[in-house]
């Protein structure tokens, strides 16, 4: 079990104060908060072995190199992948993919077909709507039915023989809905399509292993795993990077440069050229360390008593709708107070020292399926207590009556 | 009429009976629902305001010399916001706005108490009305 | 005038021991080291206000934002550029420079020439090598002469009216040598050429005024400017950035999303998809303050003496070749002695606590050009002292001497 | 013959003499220089190991059950480091070096005292060394 006042003392911005009232942090599907032990491990790169990597022979070269290859394991380790090279570190999840879609740029013609849903974040969305205004190919969307859910039977009909690619995110960022991916990867496979897995929310809420998803690619961000800012992964199966073009040009992602003929170097570094995020990748492994520390078990069945919490408090407020509220979910709670606009909600919240986030969380294509400006949505991790919740199911309370 | 700089005392003097920010946000609220309804067919993209998260649409017309603004808004603090600022320009000729000074926002402390991005909001706001009076100086 | 020692004071990793001698770090040119004042500076944002950026409207949001914002003001100002919309945050100098080239793709055709030099870093090569993969256009290179410097009268006779654009480091990262790229880019607009200037090592050493050099495109690194890894900046004229293709697709990039049609947003946005390095864009803020606290004027004359010591000692050493032994020049020196392999210099004088970089420095075509395998490569920043360079003279002899 | 271990043995107690790193180095360069002639035209590519910063290159042979190894390389440190190991493994059975532990590098302290990144091209040379053993282990 967690012992949930102990892990606060690891993470300084929880005790700081907004606007004089202790800060009540229920933004983290944007971003979570960051461990002393992951800031430390920022502080002591910079302070002990700085240097730049992989080409160097010098002592701090070789420590740091050393270290940034230490994440690469860690990532394997931790995500069940079979091998370092299938891991190519990104600025982020947005950068993933995108380094997935400008490959496909030649592998793609105007026959194919790619799928994504409508509950995608736009990172999964704008990169395939560009792929397809190069290539001619069609996008075509799996809807998502009144409850939240993907409509899996649309997604099946939709599985014709010519879709090449499947994008759909692990968990809904602003609804909080894990979807079946393992049902839709097997679907997609026996169709012959390829899958892409948006694990930006996945990641950071429960152990997967990637090798018995059998997926493709998967794609996630550092920052909302308790890492730091301009740090993710990209795993794909290594036959499949392989036969992806680079996506950059620049120094580490060449083995041989001349004015007539250049070589690309093999996987990893294929695709990661250019100094990287060092400091950003390292801290990154550290993050990993830290929430296994934990136990991603643990952090499981904690967040999901704070979702049931939650939601139950949050019902008894009168005209209180929840979007997505279903069984299978992560600690994400999306809501509107009757007619009231979630920014008015969500400023009168901030006067509390809380933080929610409010607006579309770059899904517009969910507010126009629900006919909604956007939502007020909370979210919770394992570091938030009971008692912030009774706070913050009192202050959406006051702001409703406020708001009249 | 009193000129806008009177128009922004008598606001600031208001808010200096509040004692916290929970009567500035009420007082803001009220303002909001009382701001005269705004015809629909004014609701239009190019009177949309950006910066905003909320929606925001200000719209104005031009007679005998003087600016009528009117404005709305799908948020109702973001309509009292903005139904301060249309009691503060609203009535003016162009030189008027473009000369005054808008000092109110900051002392009545709006710029704290509201979250920056609504006070970026706000500044688009004020700017949007400046535009429409350099607009109507040039119509002259 | 600067005063060494204390400013030492401020890199906690200047006082290392390496091999139980201090650190002597002469690798500046791969990447600088890092203050204390910048490494705080992560420390404080993850502290006290890490949050995701732009959509916020909770405090914590609104702080990350002003302050992300404020490197975009600090960069405008010490590099004298018009508007801060024309500064794009990327993860590094590779990364900016593929984003126009990869922009370039559809406004380049097999009739057009692009210009590079002989003396680039991979990074501003293999982008365009890709380019001319794609788009059938022609690269032509401008050759260097036996001092290492640009042949300008080439560079003349191969601006031709097909040639498009100019692609030009500002300061070589292996020879030191400063470009005449004043007169490069007068040349080229007078061709009606546009020109971008890979300025990773440039912006570090001297103050530059892109308005005055009237570049099209500018990029540089933070991490070679006292700043985090992870974080670069790109420049561009307003025109030219809105008349190019976003990079990217992703959140913040975006203003309007459906599956029907999606609008990009304004510059600088509309390069900037995804959740930023936002703890590295503010440390960077830093950093050009801390850089602007020491005063480059001082910065660039204090590593001048420091170049011409070294230079000097240096040749003092029997069969000792430098490459690029000029005037206009960083504190950036690139040699050989005899016949020894530059790695077995490079892992003698480590194992005196000197940290150099041996080999080719990403820029394989010189090392072809001056037929040599690599070079040892000492580089010096304005925290490097005189005692230093003896120190590594000194290695280097008895290097020498051990290789026999 | 000696076995591969006896032969690892007796280079550790070889450096068991040195004092500091720099008579290993200074023994490591010596023994580069004594390396007898590779062949110019065995340099080739398919003979190059990769993960060195210096051009490593191993060739062998494989005669009455045994693999003669020979190396070069153009940095001389590089090439006392592979003199080492042609002494310890070349002239063995194919089982023999598949069987070997491979402790020496270690004891002398090589690995610490050699940058990571010659330690890794050093860890490719052992491991080049391994193929070569199956792919004629195969052949047999
Ligand atoms: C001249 C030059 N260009 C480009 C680069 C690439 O910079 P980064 O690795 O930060 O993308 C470097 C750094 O090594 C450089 O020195
Ligand atoms: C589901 C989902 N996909 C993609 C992203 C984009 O991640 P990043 O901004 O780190 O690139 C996010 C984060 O907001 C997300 O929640």
């Amino acid at each position: 079990m967690i012992d949930v006042y102990k892990i606060r003392e690891d993470f300084p911005i929880l005790s700081k104060k907004i606007n004089n009232t202790d800060l009540i942090y229920l933004d983290n599907a944007a971003t979570s908060q960051t461990p002393i032990q992951v800031i430390d491990a920022i502080s002591d790169y910079y302070k002990n072995y700085n240097s730049n990597i992989h080409r160097g022979l010098h002592s701090l070269s070789v420590d740091a190199t050393n270290k940034f290859e230490e994440t690469r394991l860690k990532v394997k380790e931790h995500f069940g992948i079979a091998h370092t090279h299938e891991i190519i570190f990104t600025s982020g999840t947005t950068h993933g993919i995108n380094i997935i879609s400008s490959g496909l740029e030649k592998m793609i013609s105007s026959k194919d077909e790619l799928i994504v849903s409508e509950m995608e974040h736009h990172s999964n969305i704008v990169p395939w709507q560009m792929l397809c205004e190069k290539t001619g190919s069609k996008l075509k969307v799996i809807p998502i039915k009144d409850d939240g859910t993907l409509n899996i039977d649309e997604y099946k009909s939709l599985l014709t023989p010519n879709v090449k690619f499947v994008f759909i995110n692990h968990v809904s960022n602003t609804l909080g809905i894990v979807n079946p991916i393992k049902e839709i990867i097997d679907l997609a496979h026996a169709n012959k399509s390829q899958v892409l897995v948006d694990g930006a929310q996945g990641a950071a809420h429960f152990k997967i292993n990637l090798s018995e998803l059998d997926v493709d690619y998967y794609v996630a961000s550092a920052h909302k795993l308790c890492g730091p800012t301009g740090v993710g992964f990209l795993y794909g199966k290594s036959d499949l990077l392989n036969s992806l073009p680079p996506y950059q040009g620049g120094g580490e992602m060449i083995s041989n440069v001349t004015f007539n003929k250049t070589e690309y170097a093999d996987l990893p570094h294929k695709f990661e050229a250019g100094t990287p995020n060092i400091a950003g990748v390292i801290a990154f492994g550290s993050a990993l360390d830290y929430m296994n520390s934990i136990g991603f078990d643990n952090i499981e069945s904690y967040e999901k008593t704070l979702l049931d919490y939650a939601t139950e408090s949050l019902k008894k407020i009168t005209n209180l709708k929840i979007y997505g509220d279903i069984e299978e979910k992560i600690s994400v709670i999306s809501f509107n107070v009757g007619n009231h606009h979630p920014s008015d909600i969500g400023s009168i919240l901030d006067q509390f020292g809380i933080a929610v986030r409010t607006g579309q969380h770059c899904t517009q294509p969910i507010m126009d399926r629900f006919n909604i400006p956007g939502t007020v949505r909370a979210s919770f991790s394992f570091y938030n207590t009971k008692s912030e919740i009774d706070l913050f199911v009192d202050a959406v309370k006051k702001a409703s009556k406020m708001l009249g | 009429m009193e000129s806008i700089q009177q128009k922004q005392d008598q606001i600031i003097e208001e808010f200096n009976f509040f004692q916290d920010w929970s009567e500035k946000y009420q007082y803001l609220i009220d303002l909001g629902k009382t701001l005269p309804e705004f015809a629909e067919n004014n609701k239009i993209d190019s009177n949309l305001i950006k910066g905003c998260q909320s929606k925001v649409w200000l719209n104005s017309s031009f007679n005998d010399n003087i600016i009528i603004f009117e404005a709305d808004s799908d948020a109702i603090i973001s309509k009292g916001i903005i139904s301060l600022l249309v009691k503060v320009f609203s009535g003016h000729k162009p030189e008027e706005i473009l000369e005054a000074n808008i000092n109110f926002i900051e002392k009545i402390g709006l710029d704290s108490h509201l979250s920056q991005t609504r006070a970026n909001g706000l500044l688009s706001m004020v700017k949007q009305i400046k535009i429409y009076a350099i607009a109507y100086q040039a119509k002259q």
